[in-house]
């Protein structure tokens, strides 16, 4: 809804880091940013989905504000000026990287998304480089009875890309989260094995948009599992069109 | 040209399924009424069981997985069905002040079922509320729906015995 | 209707009341229904005089909740009632024999005490004296006069200058100017509009909205029917909890009452005004109280809330404007309309107006529902309102705005209760409970309870509050348990200030706050607590070494 | 640290696949460089067994899963001014601490009973006694530079110890990363 795009909008001038910018008023503070290289880190955005807003990964200082907002979901206006990347929001940053693998078993070595996964990947852009809260040790499940895909809940981020992409994309909505807070877990259907799924399409969309190992093709090995989106703008685009 | 739509069968002839449609007639059948048809779905059935989901989600055309999220994420549906008997101790501010935790504690111990649980003979449910808003009668128990405030371990321990 | 006809009305009934001689009325609110008072009215009913000369009623919470099951007489030519406490059923008889002739004493309740005397009532002006489930009580008390007055009389411009005028603030926490946030959702141009009553309490320690939802639920109809006439609104929704199904019930009997005396629904006052109320109901899940999340259950979604910009006065209950106010706020329109807003801005401070009710509970002498004006000292609340701590113990702290507020030590006694001083020393007014602790609890232990609660709050989308408040428990727990180290807490001050900072939520931002305002006051208590440990002091030690060289 | 004096290094491996090592010494004829300034003093590939009182950087591999590695962390931490978690074991507990995931007991009838076929018995001396919780070198005692891989690669191993032979604090996330 925040990037329907309507007639008449009007272009804004506005500073990101210093740097200044000019975009449409309808935009988003991390489309302006990607779009000009400023990496601002994201695991729940995806170009293509609607915004979801909760890694909280992306969120900016608005100078003159004393209150920090996700980029994901903040608009740019007239005279905003954005810090993207001060001290303290790359502390928050790490600080939010280690809880996120604290929360579950992420063990990289051993996983197929090493070396294509973006939590990985932030982990090393952001700093993070060992966890100070303590591991939770809780054991997940990995439900391996769908014929082509796997679902292992200890690499899952909650980032809910699986299931908007399957509900805004696909339009089967066979993904959805139970429970909530700390016990917050991806199901499908009636929280059954993925494979007894008869909404499920096999069409394979959530394993492409999932940013970790924790939606992964089968019969992948350490590192192997490597995820193509290319399809997600092109949908997106067919989608509003229609 | 859209599918029409299909009424779908209760999973039983039992007659409270009558109930449970009235909600969702009186709502339209309307995917917003999910809380609400929940709502008497428990109060009818005491618990949501996966024939009872499924009916209501496709009587309202809404996905499994997001009939299932719902149930779960609010804390007053049960998937499972509760005991006989039920012991609600308040957790609110002023009952934790005066001593709930002890009263679960002895409940507990006593009756060697968790909080949030039942019984292995399905006799009792141990459940912590929020705040039943008897801040007064704190610690406040609500015993198979009676209330009961200002008790100790015995004083429950007690009542409880003569319930069950 | 037009409003001679209800002031005529209104005449009507109150004459009615005034025939009996007697009026015993008897507290049926949650507190006192749950120590007997359903008894102690059926014996009384059963010991009143034929005719109407007695009239025995069931009324709604009359506030000292500790000495219920509370029943009041009022005779006829008297000035002051007379209250009773602690009533059993078999002293019906008893005061019945004793109406119109003397008073009995071994029962009476003080009313010249400073719980009863330093009050001021607007929100519950009716609560305890009316008839709950009669609209016509409500009627001859002014009930609804202000909405018709308002729709035949006034523009909603008028009635929004009103609101502006009062200076009312949001009565649900966050303090926000009512007026403010009436005015934005009144110029979105959308063709449908909501208005939203959130009812969904959930701090633990709080029941002032139950009270006025079970004791007087009309008033929150009619301010609900004011707003939707100024914000331009025909539907509204009242989100209530399902743990209150006393107040549902009644809500439910008060739009049928209101919509048949076509007060509501459809062209009210035979003017161009519509407007239809439905009950919704929680399921157990607090965060609902946050006003994007109490959206998405309205629509039957999982209650998590989403990044505000944009605000549900531009973008709210299925896409249109919406306007959601607490059961507190709702509860001071009708009056603010009916008196002027100058009159409600005489009450209060310079930018907290009107009065407040407070749930008092805890360790305090008189448990129950106060209502003052802003700005009463915490000391007069504390300690002669509620009569202070009992049991010969030391007062330590009080707490306020549940979980996410503070404690507040002795020190801060004299503050004035506000919006802003609360603000200013660490806490918040929140929605007004109060809960008062004496020296038998441990800070830790209160900042590791309220922890929990937002944890298993917490609805599990943004990570600083799924997994933050996780970790804060763990290491709250760790601390209580005298196993933490300096580092451990260093490590919860960081994680407090990052889950404040960073999370999606009021629910979230908030939950560090119990933790920040114990350590603020009572920092000995979690020091006292903690372990030496050789690693962590001996780096402690090399980097103040460093930091002299 | 005075000119003339080589510093002193000293290694360990805690519970690991040792891997790390290997990685160490896969840095080939760099080793003869590092060997002109450093000397190291104690480390499973070398004769010294015996901790000396002052070491000026330790190392250490693998996840603390047993008392011993849980004294040898800590002797290492009083004994090093400069302690280096060296690869994911160290950082992070990595492929050990998945054995978390389980009770302790069943870890033990998993290792010393169901997969034995010749008497099966849980040991009860000359074996350390394994902790309930597999957990990173950091969680135990502080920790002065994290260096993630598995194993971290030689490059990155040298580019680690050459900063700090050259006085600066090295940042390992410019060349690895968790499971690098």
């Amino acid at each position: 809804m925040i990037q329907t795009p309507t007639p008449n909008v009007r272009v804004v001038t506005f500073k990101i880091d210093d740097r200044d910018f000019s975009a449409r008023e309808d935009e988003t503070i991390i489309q302006v940013a990607w779009e000009n290289g400023i990496r601002v880190p994201s695991l729940c955005y995806l170009e293509g989905l609607s915004v979801w807003g909760a890694c909280r990964l992306c969120v900016v200082e608005i100078v003159g504000s004393p209150r920090l907002v996700s980029s994901c979901s903040t608009r740019v206006a007239e005279g905003m000026e954005i810090r993207t990347d001060s001290e303290r929001l790359q502390a928050y940053r790490r600080m939010i990287l280690e809880l996120l693998f604290s929360e579950r078993n992420h063990v990289c070595s051993v996983c197929v998304s090493n070396g294509h996964c973006e939590l990985q990947n932030l982990a090393q852009q952001c700093g993070m480089d060992h966890v100070r809260v303590p591991y939770r040790n809780k054991v997940y499940q990995v439900d391996s009875s769908h014929d082509l895909f796997r679902v292992d809940h200890n690499r899952c981020v909650l980032c809910s890309r699986c299931i908007r992409v399957c509900d805004e994309i696909e339009g089967a909505h066979t993904w959805d989260s139970k429970g909530r807070g700390i016990d917050t877990q991806v199901i499908t259907d009636l929280n059954r094995p993925w494979g007894e799924s008869d909404s499920c399409t096999g069409c394979g969309k959530c394993v492409q948009v999932c940013p970790t190992g924790a939606l992964v093709q089968q019969g992948t090995s350490v590192g192997e599992m490597h995820k193509d989106r290319k399809f997600l703008p092109y949908l997106s685009r067919m989608r509003d069109a229609q | 040209m859209p599918l029409q739509r299909i009424k779908p069968t209760p999973p039983s002839d039992d007659k409270r399924w009558k109930l449970i449609d009235v909600t969702m007639r009186r709502n339209g059948y309307a995917g917003h009424a999910l809380i609400e048809t929940l709502h008497s779905v428990q109060d009818a059935f005491g618990y949501l069981d996966d024939p009872a989901m499924k009916f209501v989600a496709s009587a309202l055309n809404l996905p499994l997985s997001k009939v299932y999220g719902v149930a779960t994420f609010y804390h007053l549906f049960t998937l499972k069905p509760k005991g006989k008997h039920t012991c609600v101790v308040c957790t609110g501010t002023a009952c934790y002040i005066k001593g709930a935790g002890e009263l679960i504690d002895g409940v507990s111990e006593k009756y060697d079922v968790p909080l949030g649980e039942t019984t292995a003979d399905r006799n009792l449910s141990l459940i912590g509320a929020r705040c039943v808003g008897a801040c007064g009668l704190a610690p406040a128990v609500v015993l198979d729906g009676v209330m009961l405030g200002k008790l100790k371990v015995d004083d429950l321990l007690e009542h409880i015995e003569k319930v069950i | 209707m037009h409003i001679d006809e209800l002031n005529e009305l209104a005449e009507q009934i109150r004459t009615q009341h005034q025939s009996c001689q007697h009026c015993v009325r008897v507290c049926m609110a949650a507190s006192c229904q749950s120590s007997g008072a359903d008894d102690v009215l059926k014996r009384l009913e059963d010991a009143a005089p034929e005719g109407d000369q007695v009239q025995v009623k069931s009324v709604g919470c009359m506030g000292l909740c500790s000495a219920g099951p509370l029943v009041e007489v009022r005779s006829r030519g008297d000035d002051q009632p007379i209250m009773y406490q602690h009533v059993e059923s078999q002293d019906a008889e008893e005061i019945m024999g004793s109406l119109g002739d003397s008073v009995v004493q071994r029962l009476e309740c003080p009313t010249s005490i400073p719980f009863f005397q330093r009050q001021q009532k607007i929100v519950l002006e009716n609560s305890g004296i009316i008839d709950p489930e009669d609209i016509e009580d409500y009627i001859a008390a002014d009930g609804y006069s202000a909405l018709v007055e308002a729709l035949t009389e006034s523009s909603p411009a008028e009635v929004l200058n009103e609101v502006n005028l009062s200076g009312l603030r949001g009565r649900g926490g966050g303090g926000y100017p009512t007026g403010l946030k009436w005015s934005t959702v009144a110029k979105m141009p959308a063709t449908q509009k909501y208005v939203i009553c959130n009812a969904d309490e959930g701090d633990p320690g709080a029941f002032m909205d139950r009270a006025v939802l079970e004791s007087d639920p009309h008033r929150i109809l009619e301010g609900m029917a004011l707003a939707a006439y100024a914000v331009g609104a025909n539907r509204g929704y009242i989100y209530v909890r399902a743990e209150y199904p006393l107040a549902i019930d009644r809500l439910k009997k008060s739009i049928r009452q209101a919509t048949r005396k076509g007060l509501l629904g459809a062209n009210v006052c035979d003017t161009p005004f519509s407007f239809d109320i439905e009950v919704r109901l929680g399921a157990g899940a607090f965060v609902c109280g946050e006003e994007t999340a109490l959206m998405q259950s309205v629509e039957g979604e999982r209650g998590q809330p989403r990044p505000r910009p944009p605000y549900p006065a531009e973008l709210g209950l299925w896409g249109f404007p919406t306007l959601i106010n607490n059961v507190e706020t709702y509860a001071n329109i009708a009056p603010i309309v009916r008196n002027g807003g100058e009159w409600f801005a005489s009450i209060g401070t310079e930018r907290s107006k009107g009065t407040k009710v407070f749930a008092l509970a805890g360790r305090i002498h008189n448990t129950g529902l106060i209502e003052v004006p802003m700005g009463v000292p915490l000391r007069e609340i504390v300690e002669e309102i509620g009569g202070g701590v009992p049991d010969g113990r030391r007062f330590k702290a009080v707490q306020t705005g549940g979980p996410s507020g503070g404690c507040l030590p002795a020190e801060q006694m004299d503050l004035p209760v506000d919006y802003d001083s609360l603000r200013e020393v660490g806490s918040i007014m929140g929605s007004g409970g109060m809960i008062v602790m004496d020296e038998t609890s441990s800070m830790v232990d209160v900042a590791r309870y309220f922890m929990e609660f937002c944890m298993t709050e917490s609805c599990g989308k943004c990570v600083p509050c799924r997994v933050g408040t996780y970790q804060m428990h763990e290491l709250l727990t760790k601390i209580a348990a005298g196993k933490g180290t300096s580092a451990d807490l260093a490590l919860l001050e960081e994680l407090c200030e990052v889950v404040q900072m960073t999370s999606l939520c009021g629910l979230g931002q908030t939950a560090p706050n119990p933790v920040v305002s114990t350590l603020q006051y009572f920092r000995h208590e979690y020091e006292e607590k903690l372990i030496r440990d050789e690693f962590v002091d001996m780096e402690q030690q090399t980097e103040e070494m460093e930091a002299v060289s | 640290m005075s000119e003339s004096k080589k510093i002193t290094v000293a290694t360990t491996w805690l519970d690991g696949c040792s891997g790390c090592h290997m990685s160490l010494l896969d840095i080939d004829e760099r080793l003869i460089e590092l060997a002109q300034q450093v000397d190291i003093v104690y480390s499973p590939l070398v004769d010294g067994k015996h901790l000396p009182e002052t070491v000026d950087v330790g190392i250490i591999e693998g996840s603390v899963s047993n008392e011993e590695d849980l004294a040898k962390a800590r002797e290492f931490r009083r004994h090093c001014k400069y302690l280096i978690s060296l690869g994911d074991c160290a950082v992070t507990g990595n492929v050990p601490a998945m054995r978390n995931l389980f009770p302790l007991d069943s870890v033990y009838d998993r290792a010393y009973q169901e997969n034995v076929q010749h008497n099966p018995l849980r040991p009860n001396d000359g074996v350390p006694a394994l902790l309930d919780v597999v957990k990173p070198v950091h969680a135990v005692v502080p920790v002065d530079l994290h260096v993630p891989g598995c194993p971290p690669s030689a490059d990155t191993i040298w580019f680690v110890l050459s900063q700090l032979l050259e006085g600066r604090v090295p940042n390992p996330n410019e060349v690895t990363r968790f499971g690098a």
